[in-house]
């Protein structure tokens, strides 16, 4: 029998330590694994260098919470509102370094991690201040002495992702948009996988093709349906906006985030608690079902 | 509010509409969101039938989305898709030169349309902007780009503080001279304009209808050029959105999230 | 309304130019494009380069057919049989150029033009004697001082790719294993879809996932049922080993392709032809259909 | 061909049992075809219930297949697979150092371990072989490598002519010097005997039942080591493959299209 991964979010997260790099928010405005990120808020885990392409908020939060030293990344904000106020605060108050990156760039980084190469070359960035930022060389290469950019690997402690439906083993169905979700589950050491649903795995078996997150990448499987509110998940339920707007409100002034914490993630016992605060609709009312496919012998 | 008489138009839909006559039939166009996603879906749904559409979080799609978005990743972005994909799906496509027009926002421009989106000062504070995402890649590797910004004085600087997205950089050949791939900045349009781009710098191409051409030169820190420096043509005046168009962009946006107010 | 790509297998063959670099046989044993190679061999398409991992006697046969001048690849024989007898007299009698890759390296060289590089790195090929092979460099990296090779990138002029489902749009789907053939579509200047089956377009927008080869990169679609035997091809037909066990044995001694090239590609008219004198039960008997999948809003 | 009577066995069942030993519980193996394909299903199916297998095809796959496989890419080995990929998410997990075990044959091999399937020369002629195809990987970047040839004279050689797929080069530290990343060969097992290797180079561990090991050491064109002379150990007998192993390579390759005749 292959090792049952599940654990409770609790327990999953006690199992990060203090100074972990992790990516996140991979799949960007998508499949956002919110209720691990509270749970980091929950237990304090602190000093963390984070790592994804654009947050929308989980990263203000994360820093909002005190938790974060350093952020590389490519966008750091608020989709729906523009400002991640938590985030402006702390670097321009000194508290927190950034690495700036653009999308590509983070993508090949975290591409350059899963295929075990120290860097992957570029032509983007060229002409902009992203490619003198101290981490990047830019060379000529020697086939067609074409200027490129260099971008290092970077391989996190951790990856969080959430999906629609895991095995116990580990192994996972994610659809709609990915980003840079799968780059950055074979770069990372260690892989959270918060889903909807744990199905039996016979579900994911039947569909290999589907099944880009494999058991040997993930050290924990958590149920967590709803998890990725206020983002959406494909075929589950749509992105909450008005969420995104209020926190925006609350936390545009120093102090704001604190109590919005303490309403959203300490005040809250559970992910079931949190999902019945929220009151507004975000069911899939027209559901498209994926033509048949059949494998077999 | 605008009323809902389609003779009557915001300034923001006037910049969908004009950004939307950017994109040409059989375009493959890098969106990103907020107007510039509402200018893909009027272009397609009129001019261009045949565009396309890439999103940077892994989305390909022919036609506008069945509701409202307020992201790229909203559901009914996604629902009958041509494909939902990953990023380097989408940035391959960009860095291959397949797409013909990226469409760029910013916080402060500069006279060879340098953009940045990192970080400006108001006075001696310094401001942290979200960055970059998909943006400077947009901005190196499309064939064309398309800025849309406010036409708010403090945004035109003689020089970006940071160039986050590069456009002519330092104004003629600079792209070619740095090994720049794409074509860079072929337009902008602002709430009040629309510029072009001649030698690598920005030049005032038709005002918005009611627009004075000497007020929007005042609001530059340089002496701006315009269509009659160009080419000897006077600054003209935007065409204004059809009725179709104005129609469509409040079907895409209905309660004006993005387009009104 | 996006174009309308579908044509007939002679006609899309038609438009390929000799000379030309065609890269197939991209999901290794699994789905070979054999009917669109057949065509080549009919129209007499000669002076090409391939370009694959491992070819499983398709490149043999268009070696056989005198078609080739140059392979790129890592690997070509029969897989059951051991030896491509073609290819081996081929190079042997110096009528052809061989450059040697392993499968790492030949998918990086298209994953190279897939993400417009003129190369990427890999710690793979390093003490081999393919390292040495003239298209490589090795170099130090600029961040730790790793040794590294450089591979170059090969974009064809065409890919040959066979599915089970593609639209007239050239939108396809394709499962079970891929091998290089996502990067491949990606590389090439045109590419040239075969499928089991043309279907709706609404059937492959209902499962955009899935949907890994787009239309932008598609020159022309042709709806070939049986067009990858004697391969197998996920959910629709078993490999005919036999085929390839007799394919050695008539093709073991010089002179033995034409005879064989005489009955299965010049002596039948049509692919329903070709299908009638194959008498092997190849159906799938145990179908598993694939666990449901939603979409929708 | 064999008997029906698991006692009685094949050189290559006994092969297949010998690799199958290779294989720990728990870990992940780059199995490639033939006889280590099925080495894998009898070792998940006995003492390696944990044990993965991966495909260069681009399949991953946790137990032995519900049907014959004459190739990686049959259906039965795409059926109900925990993934059906690509190659680069396979080659990846080599390239990150993942594979804890790979197997390979040659069609020639030297005192250290490296492996020759490109060309080869019979007496004037040479021979065009079908090349590497993933095996080069492997043997690069594995932890170990197990390999499995047919035990002929004309295979064993003082230096292969081309290194498709290096061992320990010219032995000793060879591999770290020359920056290849895995650990390299760990084991050969041929019809006749299984193999270690000591600083590098390959020496004589254990011979078929039956086998004499000065017959096996005539075989190679060098002054072949063996355990006595590595550890002391007198040159030992290859453990007959138990009957359930033998069972159960025949329930995999029904018709013995791998394993007999």
């Amino acid at each position: 029998m292959p090792a049952d991964k599940t654990a409770s979010m609790a327990e999953a997260i006690a199992s990060i330590e203090p100074g972990s790099t992790i990516a996140a928010g991979l799949a960007l405005e998508h499949a956002i694994p919110f209720a691990a990120g509270h749970e980091l808020v929950r237990q304090g885990t602190d000093d963390l260098t984070l790592v994804g392409p654009i947050s929308d908020v989980l990263f203000d939060q994360l820093v909002g919470a005190g938790l974060v030293s350093n952020v590389r990344a490519a966008w750091t904000g608020n989709v729906s509102a523009g400002s991640g106020y938590n985030f402006r605060r702390a670097v321009e108050g000194g508290e927190l370094d950034v690495e700036n990156h653009s999308n590509f760039s983070i993508a090949l980084s975290l591409h350059a991690a899963e295929l075990g190469v120290p860097y992957l070359p570029t032509r983007s960035l060229l002409g902009s201040d992203i490619a003198g930022e101290p981490q990047f060389r830019i060379t000529e290469d020697p086939f067609e002495g074409q200027r490129v950019v260099q971008v290092p690997a970077i391989a996190p402690d951790w990856t969080f992702v959430h999906v629609q439906r895991a095995a116990p083993t580990g192994d996972a169905h994610l659809w709609g948009n990915t980003g840079v979700t799968y780059e950055a589950v074979r770069a990372a050491d260690n892989v959270l996988v918060t889903a909807e649903e744990i199905v039996d795995p016979e579900v994911i078996k039947s569909d290999p093709s589907r099944t880009r997150i494999t058991r040997e990448q993930v050290t924990a499987v958590v149920e967590a349906p709803f998890g990725a509110h206020p983002s959406p998940v494909a075929g589950r339920y749509n992105r909450d906006n008005e969420f995104f707007l209020e926190y925006a409100e609350a936390t545009r002034d120093e102090g704001g985030f604190d109590a919005w914490a303490d309403e959203w993630i300490h005040g809250v016992e559970s992910r079931a608690e949190y999902r019945e605060k929220v009151t507004r609709d975000l069911s899939v009312r027209e559901p498209t079902t994926a033509a048949e496919v059949t494998y077999g012998q | 509010m605008a009323s809902e008489d389609a003779s009557e138009y915001t300034a923001r839909e006037l910049m969908v509409s004009a950004a939307a006559r950017e994109i040409d039939d059989g375009d493959v166009a890098f969106v990103g969101m907020r107007l510039p996603l509402i200018a893909f879906q009027v272009a397609v749904s009129t001019h261009a039938p045949n565009a396309m559409s890439v999103f940077e979080s892994g989305v390909v799609r022919e036609d506008p989305a069945d509701g409202f978005l307020h992201t790229m990743c909203d559901l009914p972005n996604l629902d009958r898709a041509v494909s939902t994909t990953g990023m380097l799906d989408v940035m391959g496509r960009l860095a291959r030169g397949d797409i013909d027009v990226g469409f760029l926002g910013g916080a402060e421009i500069d006279r060879y349309g340098n953009l940045n989106t990192t970080r400006v000062h108001a006075g001696d504070r310094e401001i942290r902007l979200p960055g970059s995402g998909g943006a400077c890649d947009i901005a190196c590797l499309s064939d064309r780009t398309v800025i849309l910004m406010a036409h708010e004085p403090r945004r035109f600087v003689e020089r970006v503080e940071y160039v986050t997205s590069p456009g002519h950089g330092e104004g003629g050949d600079w792209r070619d001279e740095q090994s720049v791939q794409g074509g860079g900045p072929n337009a902008l349009v602002t709430s009040k304009a629309t510029f072009g781009f001649d030698d690598g710098e920005l030049y005032l191409r038709t005002v918005h209808p009611g627009v004075d051409a000497d007020e929007v030169a005042a609001d530059f820190p340089w002496d701006l050029r315009t269509r009659e420096d160009v080419t000897g043509e006077a600054v003209g005046v935007t065409d204004a959105p059809s009725s179709e168009a104005v129609e469509l962009i409040r079907e895409f946006d209905p309660d004006g999230f993005w387009t009104r107010g």
